[in-house]
């Protein structure tokens, strides 16, 4: 019943928050929101699973709960949620920096704040929904259901483009929502199940695959085009290239929480899919044809990405387009398909979740007492606000992965991993290309640096610049700790990610 | 003795805890976190020196402390398993290295408070906290026992040493200096994660020493003539080995990634006699000799060693000869030194490269620190022109300063004289036996005269003649704090060649060559990591001048004696004087090209801001217009078809009865035909 | 000649394309009701034939029915037609087209 | 325990209820003319469409419809077959009695001030229990004839704003349309008559072979003039925008939920009774579940792209509900691929859950021109800061309507998706997702102008009238609630199509 409290205390504070005057809204929200968190972290420490949640081999799905739900003819819907070493740590991010994203809108939103609060602790259930539902209709109704809550952050408490970059992201991830449904539905249809709980779905596609031939297609090839589908729908959520361009957009409209969160917990969401189905449910045979043209792709966002970051001259569209560049890893990651791939693609998506949103409280800061984002107008904040900046430097070399942070941690993991892959044929030179965007990803960060905090001070605003308050700070403090503890020992929760992963990489999949 | 290593952790904890320290109570501590930093660090050198007498008593330490993470390696590495751990390796080479860093950095905080507390700094708890953390990475760095962790500890001596060239961040130009130096070390550091990524997934473990080292296993699967990534074991030795070079060479400044040396001169004169002494540029060339068994597994990897540092010995030298900021000069024979470490280390000549390092490491940093001086005395001027007459004013910073320079331009009997020899020494009987080393060998011995020529062209400008500014007419004074360390380094400049007098040594067949004993193992140390058994793997063939190695060796110093004795004496025709004349204009077009350092930065800068910056641009350009664009222009075809489709709706309610009756129409043709209706 | 129920269905036919005819281009509002009162009717003609065709009551029933209701029907458009007129001054139904695409 | 176990005609009760509350308000109103008690008569309405309401729930729980070796009392058949008592019958009284409830608590802030307020509600009434009645005919008679007593009392609520320019004009085509579409049905029945002789479902069922194939099919095909024109499909789809906007905002969400409902339940009885698939396509040489593959189509893809531009919300609603028509119309497109139950039990949830939503949206129209705010995207702007309650329901809906979680049109428009899927109707799978990415432009346009735009000028406080906030937030939590407990409908839905399919 964890899980049903977690998602329960959460939905019920969104209620409690809408109907709370806006003058205690922050207040009462950070208070909600430690509930889930304390939550989430005793959960952390009482973790007793093993193996992974959708491969039944023995292993032990954690505060596993199910009952059925509604029968649509033969098939059965039911409300089955638990965790495993993969979805576990990406509960405790979310849990964990929504309740940071709560301290550090204290200062921004100063407008509406019930609804604002509201709406991120219904984020967070449904966030937490979609790591721990196991039942596909389930896990599709937390997965879409984020939308509403976000589409509404952004078009409400957004910067000036704010309505367009609302609606892009709304309908384009909408859509692809709709192609990677209808491809898995109908991949579902083609088993031999009468559930959508997806280790029942798993185990017959892994162990007898399609039975029944759709539009002509069965087996390998029905799989391979539902596989492609499914990526195609995931693509744009992650994002990557060529689907990113809603990205930048709404990361640049949104108010910094819901920039920390759609970098931190939103982007998570497209790659933990991928792991949990195109790289979990198919056989080998099937994501190996796929495997060089995914890992190209990874690579061209990889470097692709970067680029586009380097040219910027808005701040936080440096940081969205990187999380382009970073997101690429993760799909590397995934592809390359070892241990350390996929363990180091899961610990990117902690890392990257943290690290993110540390550069976005980050700039947020920034922006709220410079009132710009542009690095041409910027320069020398380093005096005026030290710590702020100091953060936003640990930041930025996080970013870059400098080692014992956990963005180093997380990309040798990657490296390491997809660079031996015998599994992706050209490993060695896609890794190769791939990893070059640590260079290019240090030029654009250092260049922002370089403009925005450094140099002589010479912003013209009409008022002082002073420094920011502590619940501006604390927050990036909280989150600077937890990167460099997860870059000093990885194996805080590597462990538990490779535990998870381990049976993904033995299915065989023999049909 | 041997219960002494049980405190091996605290060498790189204590500047650890300084760091911290320093960070968080700097301010309300006396000298602004300085103390805290001196006790450190000599608490570091205490430890290292006790080290130092452990290895010497015939003990080594290696051990695991921590395993990071751990691991299945997938696919072509042989072993099942990998854990990336951190751990200690104190052998003969990392404790000498330990007790040059922590002594190194001991006085660099010392003369720190002449120079930074002393002149009225702010920012003071951040300086020392860094200098904290980049002696903290550094000492961890030289003692880790496997590739990841040394790579680990090596992008964080980038990371300190970036932000304290940008120490001074409030200038335009201090900032822009410690970008590059990251930027450029981190593109060599790109060749060398790629590389220490291969040379894991090759081998299955990153480990230096042990049974179970990479180097073994590279030694293994050359012996099995095994295939590695689909490359034979000798050349996929090679290309590893080259990538973890390329962090060498951007670390330590090798061409082609040097550039960032002389700008990296923006941060305060203490941190750059840290960094050009004992941390940051020291690490590459440590990083070789640390792993010299595996590079001595590739005689291609070697000989490139070998090129890239005989040239950029040569290259260097040539540009600092035209220099006029003092610390300009310093940054550029820094350049020019560490090439010559390259070459011994290149050539096979272990004991040559560390023996240069560590020589290079005192009269390096003795020169940095005299340099320091002389700014405080010329009240921050930096500019040899403008200087001149030092000599009385401040007699110990000028013999100090003679020391090291003497040692810089390889003159007998001072320190940098044996090593620089004995690298050159090396490279010859080499190149004797292989024409193609003889030309880094040359490039290294015209270098020689360089050296002399642009060392004594400083000194003579700065301490000799008449001042030529009131700053030099009255200089500043000095404090203890300055001239102890100063004192120091310049009784090691001088003395620092007994440790491996190898040509007397050689001449007089004594056995007085301690460096050699001490790196081959004889006091104690791994079998597998001494001088004796890279030698062995190497196998060079050497070669000797009339068939004796004496006259070889007396022929070889003799020609860099002369060379080095005839640029400084020709320094001194051109410069001693009251008035000195530029006399650069008679270099002619070559002047320029020296000046501006063969146009190297320009390219650079080309590359960044020529080059990529515009690809970016494209790329950002394409992306906001046809990859958003098509992504909108659906958006747009779907508004434009529906302001279409609405339009069937005219309002008039005969043409819907109209609509309606042809939609019955049209579908009774449809299904009538297809249904057979009208057969 | 015997009358076969091709005929009627003719007829029938006719009338309802007539009625349609109407329908599609009379604008006075009272014409199209009539017209489709001849398309109903059409309905009616066919109704009866296919009831004595098929020799069962149910068509004659359902004819009577259809009767009372488009009496019914013309009841409410009449009414209709007569606030149209209150409003528009007019009884042409391409008159009010204010509400379109 | 129940009534029809002593006589059979009790299966219709529900209908009875809903006449019997129209005659009611009729005599209430004879009583004396001059006054106008809107308490009295909404709450007559009210309590008249609720407690048929209750009754057709109460059948549906206790079983009447369910077959009776599962326990239940068996499908009720009454004049020989004419009428009949199932659970589709029931499953539609059901939404047809909540809509007219809804309709009738919002009418009564809606309708004040206006004259007529009595025949109104009987009107309402006579409406709801032709299409009651619709739910429960089994003969093309019966259909007609509740179809007739459907529309003829809808053509007079259109337009009984008699000094309303856009409500006359509304009336009127919806009127002329009407008109048209049934000449059309009747004749359509009489060709159908003609081919077998028969009006009862399962006689013509019976009697299909013996029929002449293009007779029969051009009649099936006239006979899809009548369904269309109430289920406001393409190609009779042109009176929907027209009406809606122009009629009363109570009569707009009652004509587009109920009414839209009823047609669909003669539409799916029809073709499912009358036509069984085979046989038919035997018979006419062609299949029709395809023609409403291209209907459906057709009418999602217009509905929603007209949707997509328009300036006014009530239009926009007008041409999504078109849209909606067409997402409905898989139930019979996806016939005869061996899911057939799962197809049309996910129509019927979404009609189902679509008196909900849609009710709900139309009512806030209803409520902003009772504001008198105006009437398009621009005017209703900013309004959530002085409505928060009323907007954040109208979220719902809107969000509903877009099959957007949490909320209850998530379930039944994705299970609309996956029956297409699974009756491997791809090409209307893949319309429903590109209409669905245009559907959810427009429907968070609105969503955009009630949270995110500014309003243009001041505005007053706004008035929290009671019915209409009543009916509002009851129809948003149910939207919601409906969620959570969609199982009892989806095997409400899937057995009720079961039984009529199989």
């Amino acid at each position: 019943m964890m899980i049903e409290l977690l998602i329960g205390v959460a939905l019920l504070g969104a209620l409690v928050t809408f109907v709370a005057p806006n003058r205690i809204a922050g207040k009462l929200a950070f208070a909600i929101s430690l509930v889930p968190a304390a939550l989430s972290v005793y959960m952390f420490t009482a973790f007793d699973g093993s193996g992974n949640a959708l491969l039944a081999d023995g292993g032990v799905i954690a505060f596993e709960s199910s009952t059925e739900w509604i029968r649509l003819g033969e098939y059965t819907i039911s409300w089955f949620v638990g965790l495993d070493g993969i979805s576990l740590p990406l509960v405790v991010l979310t849990t964990v920096l929504i309740t940071l994203a709560i301290v550090s809108s204290w200062t921004p939103i100063d407008d509406r704040e019930s609804q604002f609060y509201g709406l991120l602790l219904f984020i967070e259930a449904n966030l937490i929904g979609v790591f721990t539902a196991l039942d596909f209709f389930l896990w599709f109704i937390f997965w879409e259901a984020v939308l509403i809550p976000m589409y509404l952050l952004i078009g409400i408490w957004g910067g000036p483009r704010r309505k367009y970059a609302a609606i892009k992201f709304f309908v384009y991830t909408n859509v692809a929502s709709l192609v990677m449904f209808g491809a898995f539905v109908t991949l579902v249809f083609s088993l031999d199940v009468t559930t959508f709980a997806l280790p029942a779905i798993t185990t017959a596609m892994l162990e007898t695959g399609p039975q029944a031939e759709i539009f002509g297609l069965g087996g390998t090839s029905l799989a391979s085009a539902v596989f492609l589908a499914m990526f195609l729908g995931f693509a744009v959520k992650v994002p990557i290239v060529p689907f990113h361009t809603w990205l930048p957009d709404a990361h640049v409209e949104a108010p910094t929480p819901a920039s920390v969160l759609l970098a931190g917990v939103l982007l998570k969401m497209g790659t933990y899919a991928l792991l949990r189905f195109n790289f979990t449910m198919f056989p080998e045979e099937v994501i190996s044809a796929f495997a060089v043209p995914i890992a190209a792709i990874a690579a061209i966002s990889v470097i692709y990405g970067a680029l586009l970051a380097l040219a910027q001259t808005d701040l936080k569209r440096v940081v969205a387009y990187s999380s382009v560049s970073s997101m690429g890893y993760v799909i590397l990651g995934l592809v390359a398909f070892t241990q350390f791939g996929v363990g180091g693609a899961t610990f990117q998506m902690v890392s990257h979740g943290l690290v993110s949103g540390l550069m976005f409280m980050a700039v947020g800061v920034i922006y709220n007492a410079t009132h710009t984002r542009m690095l041409t107008d910027m320069s020398g904040l380093a005096d005026k606000m030290p710590l702020a900046v100091g953060v936003l430097i640990a930041g930025s070399f996080a970013y870059m992965g400098l080692p014992l942070m956990s963005g180093f941690a997380a990309e040798y993991f990657i490296f390491f991993g997809s660079f031996g892959s015998e599994f992706l044929e050209y490993a060695p030179l896609i890794t190769a290309v791939a990893m070059f965007g640590i260079v290019i990803v240090a030029g654009y960060l250092l260049f922002a640096l370089q403009r925005a905090v450094f140099g002589p001070y010479l912003l013209e605003t009409d008022y002082e610049i002073g420094r920011a308050p502590l619940h501006d700070i604390a927050p990036m403090f909280v989150l600077l700790a937890i990167i460099i503890a997860l870059g000093v020992a990885p194996e805080l929760i590597f462990d538990m990610i490779t535990d998870a992963v381990d049976p993904i990489l033995e299915n065989g999949g023999e049909w | 003795m041997e219960g002494i290593f049980t405190y091996a952790p605290a060498i790189a904890l204590l500047p650890l805890a300084a760091f911290v320290v320093a960070l968080c109570f700097g301010n309300a501590m006396p000298k602004k976190g300085a103390i805290a930093g001196i006790f450190a660090t000599a608490g570091s050198l205490g430890l290292s020196l006790l080290m130092l007498a452990a290895v010497a008593s015939g003990e080594v330490h290696h051990e695991t402390y921590y395993q990071w993470a751990a691991g299945e390696t997938a696919g072509h590495s042989a072993a099942q398993g990998i854990e990336f751990t951190f751990g200690i390796l104190i052998d003969p080479l990392s404790a000498l290295m330990l007790v040059i860093v922590s002594l190194i950095a001991l006085l660099v905080h010392v003369f720190s408070l002449g120079y930074m507390n002393a002149e009225g700094e702010t920012g003071l708890p951040r300086y020392y906290a860094e200098l904290g953390l980049f002696t903290f990475s550094m000492l961890a760095f030289v003692y880790a026992d496997n590739l990841l962790m040394a790579f680990m500890f090596f992008e964080l001596v980038g990371l300190c040493s970036y932000l304290l060239i940008g120490f001074w961040f409030r200038t335009e130009s201090a900032p822009s200096a410690a970008k590059k130096a990251f930027l450029v070390t981190r593109f060599g550091d790109y060749f060398f994660l790629v590389g220490v990524v291969a040379i894991g997934a090759t081998f299955g473990t990153l480990a230096f020493a042990g049974d179970n080292s990479f180097v073994a296993q590279a030694e293994a699967a050359l012996d099995g003539g095994e295939t590695l990534f689909g490359f034979d074991a000798r050349t996929w030795i090679t290309i590893t080995g080259l990538l973890v070079l390329g962090g060498v060479i951007g670390k330590s400044a090798q061409f082609p990634l040097q550039t960032w040396l002389p700008d990296a001169m923006e941060g305060p004169t203490t941190v750059s006699a840290l960094i050009h002494a004992a941390t940051m540029v020291a690490a590459g060339v440590y990083l070789v000799a640390r792993m010299f068994g595996y590079y001595a597994l590739s005689p291609t990897a070697l000989g490139i060693i070998a090129f890239v540092g005989g040239f950029t010995a040569l290259f260097a030298a040539s540009m600092a000869v035209v220099k006029d900021d003092i610390k300009q000069v310093l940054a550029y024979s820094t350049i020019s030194q560490y090439g010559y470490m390259m070459l011994g280390l290149g050539v096979g000549g272990y004991v040559a490269g560390v023996f240069h390092l560590m020589n290079h490491a005192f009269f390096k940093a003795l020169l940095f620190l005299g340099a320091g001086a002389v700014i405080i005395l010329m009240h921050h001027e930096q500019n040899m022109w403008k200087m001149g007459g030092l000599k009385e004013k401040a007699p110990v910073t000028y013999y100090t300063f003679l020391a090291g320079a003497l040692a810089l331009a390889g003159i007998i009997p001072f320190s940098g004289f044996w090593s620089k020899d004995e690298v050159l020494y090396d490279a010859l009987i080499l190149g004797l036996e292989n024409q193609l080393y003889l030309a880094a060998y040359a490039m290294g011995l015209i270098a020689v005269f360089f050296t002399g020529f642009y060392t004594f062209r400083m000194v003579v400008l700065t301490f000799h003649g008449e001042p030529r500014s009131e700053a030099a007419e009255d200089p500043h004074d000095i404090g203890w704090s300055v001239k102890a360390p100063l004192i120091v380094l310049g009784l090691l400049s001088l003395t620092a060649g007994i440790a491996n007098l190898a040509p007397v040594g050689k001449l007089l067949d004594m056995d007085i060559m301690f460096l050699e004993m001490w790196l081959d193992g004889h006091y104690g140390g791994l079998e597998e990591l001494t001088y004796g058994a890279y030698s062995d793997t190497l196998a060079h063939e050497t070669g000797a001048i009339a068939g004796s190695e004496q006259t070889t060796l007396l022929v070889g110093a003799a020609l860099s004696l002369g060379l080095a004795l005839s640029g400084a004496g020709l320094a001194w025709t051109l410069y001693s004087g009251s008035d000195p004349a530029q006399h650069t204009q008679r270099l002619g077009s070559v002047r320029e090209l020296l000046r501006s350092n063969y146009y190297q930065d320009e390219f650079q800068v080309w590359l960044a801001e020529g080059l990529t910056l515009p690809v970016a641009r494209t790329a950002d350009r394409f992306d906001q217009s046809v990859i958003d664009g098509v992504v909108d222009g659906v958006s747009s075809v779907s508004l434009f078809g529906s302001g279409w489709i609405k339009r069937i709706q005219t309002g008039i309610v005969t043409n819907y009865a109209a609509l309606i009756v042809g939609g019955f129409v049209g579908l009774l043709v449809v299904l009538g035909v297809y249904g057979g209706w009208f057969v | 000649m015997s009358v076969g129920i091709e005929h009627y269905v003719l007829l029938s036919m006719a009338l309802f394309c007539i009625g349609l005819f109407g329908v599609l281009t009379r604008r006075n509002a009272l014409l199209f009701l009539m017209s489709v009162e001849l398309m109903l009717n059409a309905a009616n003609v066919n109704l009866i034939a296919f009831s004595f065709y098929h020799g069962n009551l149910t068509g004659q029933v359902f004819a009577l029915f259809t009767m009372a209701l488009a009496a019914a029907e013309v009841a409410v458009g009449l009414g209709i037609i007569l606030v149209l007129y209150r409003n528009f001054r007019d009884v042409d139904v391409t008159v009010p087209s204010t509400m379109r695409w | 325990m129940l009534p029809i176990e002593f006589a059979g005609w009790a299966g219709l009760a529900p209908v009875y209820v809903l006449v019997a509350t129209a005659l009611v308000l009729f005599a209430v109103d004879s009583i004396d003319p001059r006054k106008t008690n809107r308490t009295l008569l909404a709450g007559t309405a009210t309590a008249g469409s609720l407690v048929a309401l209750a009754v057709a729930v109460w059948f549906l729980l206790a079983g009447v419809g369910t077959p009776q070796v599962d326990g239940g009392f068996g499908v009720i058949e009454l004049h020989e077959g004419q009428l009949v008592v199932d659970q589709l019958a029931l499953f539609f009284m059901v939404v047809i009695a909540t809509v007219t409830s809804l309709v009738s608590v919002a009418s009564y802030d809606y309708m004040e001030g206006h004259t007529y307020q009595a025949e109104y509600y009987s009107l309402t009434l006579l409406a709801a229990t032709g299409m009651a009645t619709m739910a429960a005919s089994n003969s093309l008679v019966t259909i007609f004839i509740a179809l007739e007593l459907t529309s003829l009392p809808s053509y007079a609520l259109v337009a009984i704003l008699k000094d309303n320019r856009g409500s006359i004009e509304a009336g009127l085509k919806y009127f002329l349309i009407g008109a048209l579409s049934s000449a059309i049905f009747v004749y359509g029945i009489s060709l159908v008559y003609g081919a077998t002789g028969f009006l009862q479902l399962e006689a013509i069922a019976n009697n299909l072979e013996s029929g002449y194939g293009p007779l029969l099919g051009l009649g099936i095909l006239m006979l899809l003039g009548g369904f269309a024109f109430k289920t406001a499909s393409v190609p009779v789809h042109f009176w929907a925008p027209e009406a809606y906007e122009g009629a009363p905002a109570p009569i707009a969400a009652f004509l587009s939920s109920a009414s839209k409902a009823a047609g669909f339940v003669i539409a799916f009885r029809v073709f499912t009774t009358a036509f069984p698939l085979e046989t038919t396509t035997a018979v006419i040489g062609i299949d029709w579940s395809v023609l409403f593959t291209v209907l459906a189509i057709a009418t999602m893809t217009i509905g929603n792209f007209a949707a997509a531009t328009q300036e006014n919300v009530k239009r926009m609603l007008a041409y999504s509900s078109v849209g909606h028509a067409g997402y409905a119309l898989i139930g019979l497109a996806g016939l005869g691929a061996g899911v057939n139950d799962v197809v049309m039990g996910a129509a019927l949830m979404h009609l189902f859950v679509y008196g909900f939503m849609n009710t709900g949206a139309f009512l806030f129209v209803g409520l902003a021109e009772y504001w008198g705010v105006g009437r398009t995207f621009e005017d209703y702007n900013g309004l959530s800061a002085k409505a928060p309650v009323a907007c954040a329901a109208m979220t719902v809906f809107m969000f509903s309507l877009a099959g957007i979680p949490p909320f209850g049109g998530f379930f039944s428009k994705y299970f609309l998706f996956t029956a297409s899927i699974d009756a491997g109707m791809f090409a209307v799978a893949a319309a429903l997702v590109i209409n669905s990415a245009l559907s959810l432009y427009y429907y968070s346009r609105l969503i955009k102008a009630l949270w995110i735009e500014e309003p243009i000028g001041e505005r007053d406080a706004l008035s929290q009238p009671l019915g209409l906030y009543a009916a509002i937030v009851f129809a948003a939590v149910m939207t919601v609630v409906v969620l959570p407990g969609f199982g009892p409908v989806a095997d409400v839905a899937v057995d009720a199509a079961a039984a009529i399919v199989a």
